[in-house]
Formats: C-alpha cells, structure tokens, sequence
C-alpha cells in the first residue's frame, strides 16, 4: 500500500472497530459469511464487535445461536460442508472449551480426511487473556491448545490495522482459522482508515514492530504493547531492543522470526499464556534448533505462571509486565560486548 | 425356496408377530410430563392451606432479598464489585431453592445465585468475593455445603449428580439442588447431567430458573419446546412447571422433589417461569434487546407483591412485621455495604499456593521470583514518588481504554 | 404501610393474578409425543396398503445387505479390514434411510452406517476405506451426498443440522437424514444438535438406531426414559417411535419425516427398535455381556423374514425373483472380495498433502525429511535381504504383541 | 525395594495386567475407589483393563456410565467432591475431547478455586498414542492439551512396573492425575510381581533406563522401548546414548534431566505427539535455559509431524523410529570429541 492510499482518511479507531469493520466488509463482498454465536445479533456480542450487522445483512446472516458451543461449531462445520463461510464467535476464551471435540476431532481433520474434497472454510473468532478485571474464565489464554491441533490456523492481531487485515484474511483463507483477539486491546486506538482499509492481509507472516541490535523480542498479541514499552524503557539501560509481533502462530513465519534473532544473537519470547506447555516452549526450541550458533545465551522466556488465571485482584502479579521482562533480558548473558548485537 | 428359512403365516387381523422383542415401554411417560398450566399457589383457591410460619419466613428473605440485590448492584456503581448479575424480580426462586433444603443438603447455584447462597445462610460478603474480584470461592464450600458458583454454565450440573449419587453409595441421607438459567438448559451438559441423575436415580433436583433470557437471548431463540420442562420425560424424571414468581407454590414444589428424591425417588426437574427485572449484568444494556413495557408486565408480577397480598389477605402485614422485616434487610445491606468498603488484603504468594496439594519445583521458582520482585518494588515504592509504584506487570494493563 | 405498593386484593376462587406473563404454551406437546407402541406395518391389518414395487426393492436391498455384512466380516477374518462394525440385523434402517432419501439429500453416517452408504449407491470399496485402514473417507462426500463416517458419537449430527440449515438459508431442496445409535443419544453432542434443528427449524431428520447396546452397556444404563423417542418433546419436534426391523413401517415413517422437512415442517426424531445381531465388531466379544438366547429372541423378529411373509403372502417371492436377488448380492459380495483382496497402493507423501490448503513451510521440510527416508529406504531395500526393508519407524510397531 | 523383594515371585506379566492389579489394589486398600466409565463393568474395558474389578468389588465400585465424555468426567468430579477417589477410563485418547471443558475449568481448578479446601483426587485414565493399526480417532498423542493445563499432573507409564507403581500413585494423589497409557504398550510384557508389587511410585521423578556418555534421549511412555532399541542400534555407530524416562510430565523432573544433559552435553527429545506445540518445544526449552553451556548442540526433537494422526497404513511414516532417531542424532554437531561427552 502506498504512504498517501494508507494515510488517507486515517483518525483514531478502535481495534473493536477495526474488527467491527472488517466482518461487513466481508459480508458485503461475499453472501457466503454468516457470522453466528451467542448475543451477536440484537446486542452486537458482549463486545460490540458484530455490533449492526443483524440490522445490515438480516439475522439470516448474523444470527444469534441457542448457549451451547459444541452446537455452534458443529452446526458452523456443517454449514461449511455446504459452502458457506460461518464466522464463529465465542464469548471468552474459557467457553469454547466445550467445542474442542468438535474443533479437535472435525473442524481441523475434516480436509485431510476427504483428501482435499470438503474443505472447511470457517472462522473462530475466540476474545483472549486478561488484564480486563474479568472473573474466572474469562482471562484465559487458551493458545497453546490451538497450536498443537494439526490443521489449524493460528491467528491473532496486536494493533488496530492487523485486526482488519487478518481478520479479512482469515475469513478469506479455505481452512478454519482460530482467530485469537487479544481482549485488552479491543479499546487500543490507532490512526486508522475504515474508509480505506488495508488490503487483506497475507497469514502466516511476522513483523517486525520495533527494529533494534541488541535482542529480540519474540510476542504477539496483548504483549506486544507491553514488549514496545520495555524496548523504550530497556533505551535507557543502553539495550536495544527488536520486536517482532508473530501475528500468525500456525503457520509460523520461521524466516522472519530466525532472521531477526541471527541479527540480534539474543532472544527472549513473551506472551500471557502460562510457560509450561505454552507456546514460548515451541518456539525457543525451534529458533534454538535453527540458530544455535549464533545465539550468545539461551532463548528465554517471559509468560504467565504455571497457575490458573488467579483473581482480578491479583492477575497484574501474573501478567508478563515491562519489569519482569527487563528483569529477563537481564539475564541474556551479557559479558561480551552486547551493544554491537552478535549476529553474522 | 426363500433365502430364509420360511415359517407360516399367522397373519389374522391383529399384530402379528409379536412387537420387536426390546419393547417393554421402561415406564408410563404420563406422569413425567408437566401440566400444562404453571403450577400456582398465591390469589388462588388453595392459598389458603400455605402455612402462615412459612409464608411471614418468605416475605422476609424476600425482602432482604430484594435489599441485597439492590445493595450489590450500588456497590458495582462504587467499583467495589466488578460485576453483579441481579437475581431482582428472581427472588422467589433464589429464596425458595435454599429454604427446601435440610442442613446436610448441597445447594450447586450459578454465578447469578449468590442471594439463593446468601439465603441459605452464607455471609454475603464471602459470596462476593468472585464478583469482586477477590478470590474465586470466598468460602469453605464443606462448611455451607453450597458448591463454588459456577460460572461456565450447565458444568455444576453434572457434580450435582455426581455429588448425590456418592452420598447416596456412602448412605448419606444427602439430597443436591442445582440451578440454572433457560440458556444453560440448551449445554450438552445439562443433558447428560440429567441422563446420568435418572440412569442413576440420584438425589437432585434440578431448578431452571427461566427468565426469559439468556444475556440478549430471548427463550424462544433458545428452545422450542412445549416448556423447558418437558425435558424431562426424555431422561424419564418428572418435570414440573411453577411460576416462578410464586414463592410459595416453588417451595411446595421443589420441597416434593426434594423430598422425593431423599426417599429414593430419583431426581425431578423443575422450570420456574421468571423474569430477570434488571439487566443481564451492571455492564449490559437491556435495551438493545428488549422493551421496557415487558419489564413492567413483569414488574405487575412481582414475587414480594405476590406474597404481601396474601399476608394482607390474612391480616398478617402487620406494620411492625412489616417494620421488622424492613430493618431486617436495611442491616443485612449496611453490613454488606461495611465490609465491601474495605480493601480485601489478597496476599499474591497464594497465586502459588493452592495449584496442588504439594508445590512443585516450578511453582517455587516462579514463587520465588513474584517474591523477589515484589521485594524490590516494595523498596523502589519507599523512595518512590506516589504514583510511580505500580509493579512492571500492572504498566501492561494500566491505560488502557475500557468500555 | 408495606414494603412495595399494595394494590387491592381480587381473589375470586379463580386464576388472581394473570399467570406469569411468559406463558404462553408454545407448541401442544400432544402431537410430539410418540404412541405407545412402536409403529408397524409388516404382520399388521395396514400391511396390505404396502406398495409392491417398494417391497421388492426393500426385499432386495435387504438381502444385499445381509450379504454385505457377511462379506465384511469374512474380510476382518482374512486381515483385510481393520475392523467391522456389522449392521446384520439392523438391515431395515441402513436400507430404509438411505431409500427415502432422493438424489440432493444428504446423508450422515456413523462408523456402523456403512450399508447405509451403499445403499445409496455408494461403491462398497470406497464406504469401507476407514476400516480398511486405508484413508479416512474413500470418496468425495460432495460427489455421494454423503458426509464422511463419523467415528466420534453423536458429533455428526450438528454437521447435519448445520449443513440442512445452509441449504435452507441458500432456499436450495435439500433434506438432511442422521443417523446415531441409542448410546449416541447420551452425548452431550446429540443434545445440542436437536435443540439447534428444532430452533431453526432446520430440515433434518434423525434416526436413532436402538440396538439395545453401546458395545456392552444395555439400554437399561443408557437411558431411563420411556423411549428415545420421548426426548423429541423436550426439543419440539415430534418424535416416532417404529420398529426398527419392519422396513416398509420405517420406510413410511422415514419418508413423512424427510417430506415434512422439505416442505418446511422442520425436523423429526425416529427412533428405530432393532438389535445387533453380531458382535459389537469383530474385535468384540459379547458373550461378556449378554444372552446367546436374546439373540435368538431377535432372530425371531429377523428384518429379512418379515419382508419375505409379506411377499409370501401376496405370492410376489417367486423362485425367479429369489434367485435374482441372491445372484445379485453374491455379484456385490464377490466384488467386494475382489477388490479388497488388491492392496490398495498409498502415497506416505499423500500425509502433507492436504492438511491445509497450501502446504506450510513446516509441512514442506517435514515432506523433504519423509520423502528423504523413502530414499534411503528404497536403496537400502535395493542391496538388502527380505524382511530387513521395513524402515525405523516400523520397527517400533513391530514384535508388539497384538490382543 | 530390596532386590529380592522385587524378585520374588516375578514372571511375565503384560502391562494391561499391571495396570488391572493396580486397581484391584488400590480398590482393595481403599473403600472410597470407584472405577467408571463406558464398558468398565462387565466386558472389563475395550482393553480389559477393569477386568474382574465389577465381579470382586461390585458394579456400584466399578460401574458402566451412560455414553458421554463430559458427564463421566463431570460426575466424577462431584463425586470427588464428597470424598470418593474416582477412577475414570476414557475409552480412547481422542473419546477425552468432550470432556474438555470439565476438565480445563474445573478438574484443573476446583482446588485453586476453594484455596485447597476442595481437592479433587481424581484419576483420569486415557489411552493414548498410536502404532496399533486404529482407525481414525484411536491413536491420537493428546498430550500436549494435559500439559498446557496448570492444576493437571500428567503421568504416563512406559515399564510394566511403572504401570502399577505409577497408577497406584496417582490413584493416591490428593490432586487430579491425567493418567495416559501408552496403548501399544499394553501388551508388552515383562518379569514383574504380581504378588510382591513394586511400593506406590512417586509422581514427579523421571528414570534413566539406559546409561549413556554421548546423548541423551528424553523420552516417554510408547517412544521409550523405540529409543532403547536405537540407543541399542547406535552403539554399532559409536554412539552411547543415556535413555531417560520423564514418566511425570507434570510435574516435570529438571533435576535429573539436566543432570543428565549437563553429563552428556546433547540431547534428542523423543515423543508420537505432532512436534509443533508438542511436549518436546518445553522441554527443549527448558533444557536449553537450564543447561545452555553445557550444551554441544542444539536439543533436537523427534516428534510426529505436524498433520492429523495418518490413517493406520501409512502410520509407520508418522511414528519416530529408530533410523529418524539414529539421523536426528547424527545431527547433533559431533566434529568435537564426542566419545568423551562434553559435561562439565
Ligand atoms: C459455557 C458458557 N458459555 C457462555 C457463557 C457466557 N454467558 C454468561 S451468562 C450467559 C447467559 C446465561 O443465560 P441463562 O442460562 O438463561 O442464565 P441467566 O443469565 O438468565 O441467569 C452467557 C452466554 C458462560 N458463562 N459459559
Ligand atoms: C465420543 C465417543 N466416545 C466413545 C466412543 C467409543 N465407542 C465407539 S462405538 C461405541 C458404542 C456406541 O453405541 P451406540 O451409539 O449405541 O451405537 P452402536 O455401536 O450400537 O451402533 C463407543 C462407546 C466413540 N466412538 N466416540
Ligand atoms: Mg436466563
Ligand atoms: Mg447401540
């Protein structure tokens, strides 16, 4: 997109309206999204983001479904079978729980078990993590789940322009997309043009947010605004900070993310989701696989507790927070002369 | 000369030959099915046989009821809960479900039925510490024998029946009532809970309280059956349909289905027809969805009016009952109002200290590094300008925008 | 003088005040619920209005699937099916569910459900695939209108209703039938699915197959109610309760039920009273769990036998037609033999082929790794002795004691 | 145990046997056991491992449960919650899913809920794992969810003696156990007492089962018998691997592992789960992070790859083998002197 096209009309958006934006835009540019979940229609979800498309495109294509997610997955991978293009939302992260069978042992396999010939073109719109204050499971960041189910796509936008991009693009893409939104960031603004959107974005590529020398800082979603504010801060310990916002989990853009760690030789990954088991697991080991040799410490790690999500009262002690992953980068072995960086 | 073996014809202007062997109907589906007409005490002819005792306890649970729902809801508007989801206009059911239980009995509310907990005698301010942010179950569940509220829903309804049904292996003369919304009837949970409970025939009682609305939800997007109590003929338990406005008619109904069950009878499922008088939580905006007229159709069917009515009928409104009562529910409020006041003192090392009964390796590492930043923000916040003292953690989520 | 404004009292020995204003009773549950006992026409006065073509043909498809299920379960005895869930003596309800159906109806299957399939003209070699071990789905579910057997209980039966409801969205013609078995209704899956159908009024139709067991657990563990068929009222729908081995009775039931869906009448529940003659499959052992003289008492109420009185009876199982019907199914049955006898030839390359759409990154070194190994494999084979060729990964598997 | 303790009496016994006496046991020494599930009763389990137990205890301690997933799952927690220790069999790995909810929301949680004054003491006993020839749907690794659930222990037996002692254990702990039993294993046999049975293991130790210099193979559950027959096979390369046994995924052994890695400074990761997201990413990384410079080369994983579980006669492909073991060893950077192992 060029400078002028991207910066026309720009004023401050929300994230929620960027979504808002992108699902009529889809709907308008093709019959076969429905968007359907629960309070989507009348109220326009408990977070406005399907807020007046019941009004625009009828309750036939925006449809409040009875309270049971296994139905509203189970029903959506029937109406994909037919060749619509549901668009799913469930409320929080912790209710869709009860639609992992049908998202595990259907929504994921039902292409490579007919061999290409029923794809399932469906979005699942999932609101996740916390720092909002919600009481139990309502907090939860359920990535890690997501990842490890082979036939996934894994997505979730960290600023206001992504929102719009990869939520057309997931809508777009001819497999089932997860389509994490990062819950806190639903009021973030930026200058952004609904009027001029940015083309629908490519999955499955990373970006680097924040470019620096020193170390990188591998995020995506909520923590990306948390790993910018520690790379500004980290400038007055004389670290330079990169940060790179993944943006697409599955598939996973090893190019990008290999190329900024052999540039920076240092690497520590952040996210809300507990550490054991999380995605920072999968993907230290796999830059530790792809550059070992030009790593000067051990890839690390910044993630929530090995707990359940704790109370709203204390969830800002679990959070990955600016102090605890300056605290990390700390630790990045830095004897050798780390202001040159020590890539190739 | 066929490919089966032939045997004679007995064709004779009956059935012939006998229906499919498995057919023995398990049992008479007649009295499983609910009446047609919601089940009803109060401004009708056998009003007159509630028991005055019962009928003065109601009104007065009621009436804190109604007191504490309205003191909760301030509190939201003070920022001292974060969330309330009001059972106003729902008080019969709340009060209801606690009064027909025995002390050994379990009660498995919803995250809307802390009244129903409250009723049971659960200090209100123990029953908010979800909604207010605090801890998750503010109370010893084995002490009330009030399971924790529930907030994904239909899942307590399956440790209802899992609950009865070892009470019941172990001898225990222990009956469960579990509660739930018109939404949480369409969960699979909800139907395997009742699946197992009547395979099993164990102790429960199941009250959906319907209100019409599962957040925008209206009931007839969420089911289209005769009534959520026909249901239960599918699991082969009774279903009973009771206004659920009618606290007495509740009591005598649910009081039966427990009682049956502690006999042995088996489980029973109960819908009352309610309404929810406020918004789905403080945070939601019910006129998006429904008109202020159907409030007021129901505001005419008030379960307090209901039952002052038949006080006043039987010259029991007495103005110091009345007096009494009032004072009652004012003390209950000031009280919860008090102790909401203050700041709860939550101790972050617990976040460590209740995942399994033994902390592992990785739980003390990570405890020991909360400990060691919570050391050095305690010493940067003594030197610390005011403002300046918020852990790195809270920078994340402060200044943020919210709704 | 009381708590809420009082309003004068109307008691009249009638209805004071209104009932609860929700009240509205929104379907007559009576016509929802299943007769007494279940539907027939085989050995019954209304026998005679059976059409004749019809009966031939259920007779011959019948017969072919008796042959079918035979043919299938000599194939696990010779290693060259994995494993056969058999439907002998469930013939009527695979044969009459798939024949109600017309050409841009869908059908879905579970893991049992393969005769059904064929009977909807399905090649026998591309239904059996699954259970071969060979790919998951043999053929193109668009091409057959056919959904993939679905192994997973109950879990097919949302993609019914969701795919049913699509094509009503498109206004296309299209009914959906689902077939599941009694412990399938257990499923929390089963649940929803029916509330959703009913809700929407989505044209679909559901057959529950009672065969009196889920593997080894009897009905009597599964369920409490009257009859499957009770659960429909509890969703709005009607439920029909039919003798699930009288094909032409299933016929007409199946038939109304698809033909009321097309119209727009909305869904139904058929529950289908047959027995499991063989073992759950081959792999099972029911001497564990049950009766060699219930299944005798079955045998009796064989779904080939009764067809065949019928025929008798109106001089229509002619020695000519028998033996059409025979040659016909050993034709299918030897062909079966045939084919499945060929071992099918896969491409381990095929694993990366269609996770996604577009192969990933990772999915590609992954391929380069396999397709590496293959290399080796193959040029190690060239140089080695016989029985050295299996490559690492087999060896794991290999020398493991089997059950 | 004394050596002759353990060998009294020993003889053949397959792991199924192993696994059924652990429960008679565990029944036996304690009234508040219940064995369910679907098929436990008379027919004794799909795979016969509840075999006998509704005969010698009664159908009221080992009963059949109507056919649903989440009400087993849901039930037992309520029965839990009075004071029984629920045994739950579910019938296959992939027939776990439905109970997803009750699982992640509560069985993982009601502890942390209540501030230890509900403990669950539940144990979940799944199936898992490929490589006997099952139809889609029976030879699902779902390990990787159980992880990633702060609140679950995860267990997984690969010795027949493992499979009592660790049962044992986790039928006795006060916490839920996600009990996975590696299916193909089943049948493996070996000289084991019935009559003397091995003491209740302890949750949380990992086992060296081969004693190597040059690499270790991390392992569990079905991949360890595959790793010993390669450690075996590397010897005629010059290779002497150490074969660990993690059997506790949660909690998760460093000590011995790195004590481990530290001693040989290399390292594969062994497991039948997809490898993205899978097991093997946490473990790489934590042994990275733990032991970066005693390291020689980078942890490497051998994992299944990233796809649905394949159908049964292309599954040989998709299992780690000894070659892919033998290869991803070869990569481990040995230009050094790698007969002499590179700890410290
Ligand atoms: C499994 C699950 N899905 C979604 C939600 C979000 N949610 C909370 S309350 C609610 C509506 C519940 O309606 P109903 O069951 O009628 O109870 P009511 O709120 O009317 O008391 C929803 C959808 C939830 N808590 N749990
Ligand atoms: C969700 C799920 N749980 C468990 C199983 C394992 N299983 C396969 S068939 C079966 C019994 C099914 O009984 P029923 O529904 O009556 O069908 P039938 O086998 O009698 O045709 C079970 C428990 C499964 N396939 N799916
Ligand atoms: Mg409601
Ligand atoms: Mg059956």
């Amino acid at each position: 997109m060029t400078a002028t096209a991207a910066e026309a009309g720009r004023k401050p958006a929300s994230m929620a309206q960027a979504l808002n934006r992108a699902l009529r835009d889809a709907m308008a540019d093709d019959p076969t999204v429905h968007v359907m979940g629960e309070d989507v229609a009348e109220l326009g979800g408990v977070f406005r983001i399907t807020d007046g498309l019941a009004k625009e495109f009828g309750e036939e294509r925006c449809g409040d479904t009875p309270l049971a997610e296994a139905g509203i997955l189970g029903t959506a991978v029937g109406m994909a079978m037919y060749g619509l293009r549901p668009v799913v939302e469930m409320q929080f992260d912790a209710f869709a729980y009860p639609g992992f069978e049908q998202l595990i042992s259907h929504v994921a396999r039902m292409r490579n078990r007919t061999r290409g010939a029923m794809p399932l073109p469906l979005t699942i719109r999932v609101p996740y993590g916390g720092g909002i204050g919600g009481v139990e499971h309502h907090s939860d960041s359920s990535e890690a789940y997501y990842l490890a189910t082979p036939g996934l796509q894994v997505v979730t936008p960290a600023t206001v322009a992504d929102a719009y991009g990869l939520l057309r693009a997931a809508i777009a893409s001819d497999d089932p997309v997860v389509f994490l939104e990062p819950k806190r960031l639903y009021w973030s603004r930026a200058d952004w043009s609904p009027d001029a959107p940015e083309p629908v974005a490519e999955l499955g590529r990373a970006e680097i947010r924040r470019p620096g020398r020193s170390a990188t800082l591998i995020t995506y979603g909520p923590s990306l605004p948390v790993c910018l504010e520690a790379a500004e801060a980290a400038t007055a310990e004389g670290w330079d900070l990169e940060v790179l916002d993944l943006r697409s989990l599955v598939p996973f853009d090893d190019e990008t993310v290999c190329a900024s760690v052999r540039r920076t030789g240092r690497a520590v990954v952040v996210h809300e989701s507990s550490g054991f088991g999380g995605p920072g697991g999968e993907i230290a080991a796999r830059v530790t696989e792809r550059c070992f040799h030009h790593l000067e410490a051990p890839v690390l790690r910044v993630a929530g507790f090995d707990i359940p999500y704790p109370p709203p009262m204390l969830e800002r002690h679990h959070l990955p927070g600016v102090d605890r992953i300056l605290d990390t980068v700390s630790r990045l072995q830095w004897e050798s002369d780390w202001t040159e960086g020590s890539g190739d | 000369m066929t490919v089966l073996e032939q045997r004679g014809s007995r064709r004779s202007g009956s059935y012939w030959p006998a229906p499919p062997p498995a057919w023995r109907p398990r049992v008479d589906p007649a009295p499983l099915l609910p009446d047609a007409e919601p089940y009803r005490l109060l401004g009708t002819d056998a009003a007159g046989r509630i028991d005055a005792a019962l009928l003065s306890d109601l009104y007065e649970q009621l009436v804190r009821g109604r007191r504490y729902n309205a003191q909760a809801t301030a509190l939201t508007r003070q920022g001292r809960l974060a969330v309330y989801p009001s059972s106003t206009g729902q008080e019969a059911c709340q009060v209801a479900a606690a009064r027909v239980l025995k002390e050994q009995d379990w009660l498995f509310p919803s995250y809307r039925d802390t009244l129903a907990a409250v009723a049971r005698g659960l200090d209100p301010v123990q029953a908010l510490t979800l909604l207010r942010g605090d801890w998750h179950t503010g109370y010893d569940p084995h002490e009330h024998r009030i399971a924790p509220l529930c907030t994904p829903l239909a899942t307590q309804l399956p440790h209802a029946v899992g609950l009865a049904h070892a009470a019941r292996l172990k001898g225990d003369d222990v009956v469960a009532l579990a509660l739930v919304g018109d939404g949480g009837t369409s969960e699979g949970d909800f139907h395997e809970a009742l699946n197992f409970a009547a395979v099993w025939q164990a102790p429960v009682v199941f009250l959906v309280q319907n209100n019409g609305f599962a957040i925008s939800v209206p009931l007839a997007k969420q089911s289209a059956a005769p009534s959520l109590a026909h249901k239960a003929v599918g699991y082969g338990m009774p279903g009973r349909l009771v206004d659920g406005n009618d606290a007495p008619a509740l009591h005598e109904v649910l009081g039966e289905a427990v009682e049956r069950a502690r006999r042995g009878g088996g489980p029973t499922l109960v819908e009352a027809l309610t309404y929810r008088i406020e918004a789905h939580t403080n945070a939601d905006d019910a006129t998006r969805y429904r008109t202020e007229a159907e409030v007021e159709e129901w505001r005419e069917h008030d379960p307090i009016a209901l039952v002052e009515r038949e006080l006043t009928e039987r010259g029991l409104l007495t103005d110091d009952f009345v007096q009494r009562t009032r004072d009652g529910a004012e003390e209950l409020a000031a009280a919860l109002r008090d102790h909401m006041n203050q700041d709860p003192a939550l101790e972050p090392m617990d976040l460590f200290a209740h995942v399994y009964a033994e902390q592992t390796a990785q739980l003390r590492e990570q405890a020991a590094q909360l400990r060691a930043e919570l050391e050095a923000e305690a010493s940067d916040a003594e030197g610390a300008t005011e403002g300046d003292i918020a852990g790195g953690s809270a920078r994340g989520a402060a200044g943020e925008e919210r709704p």
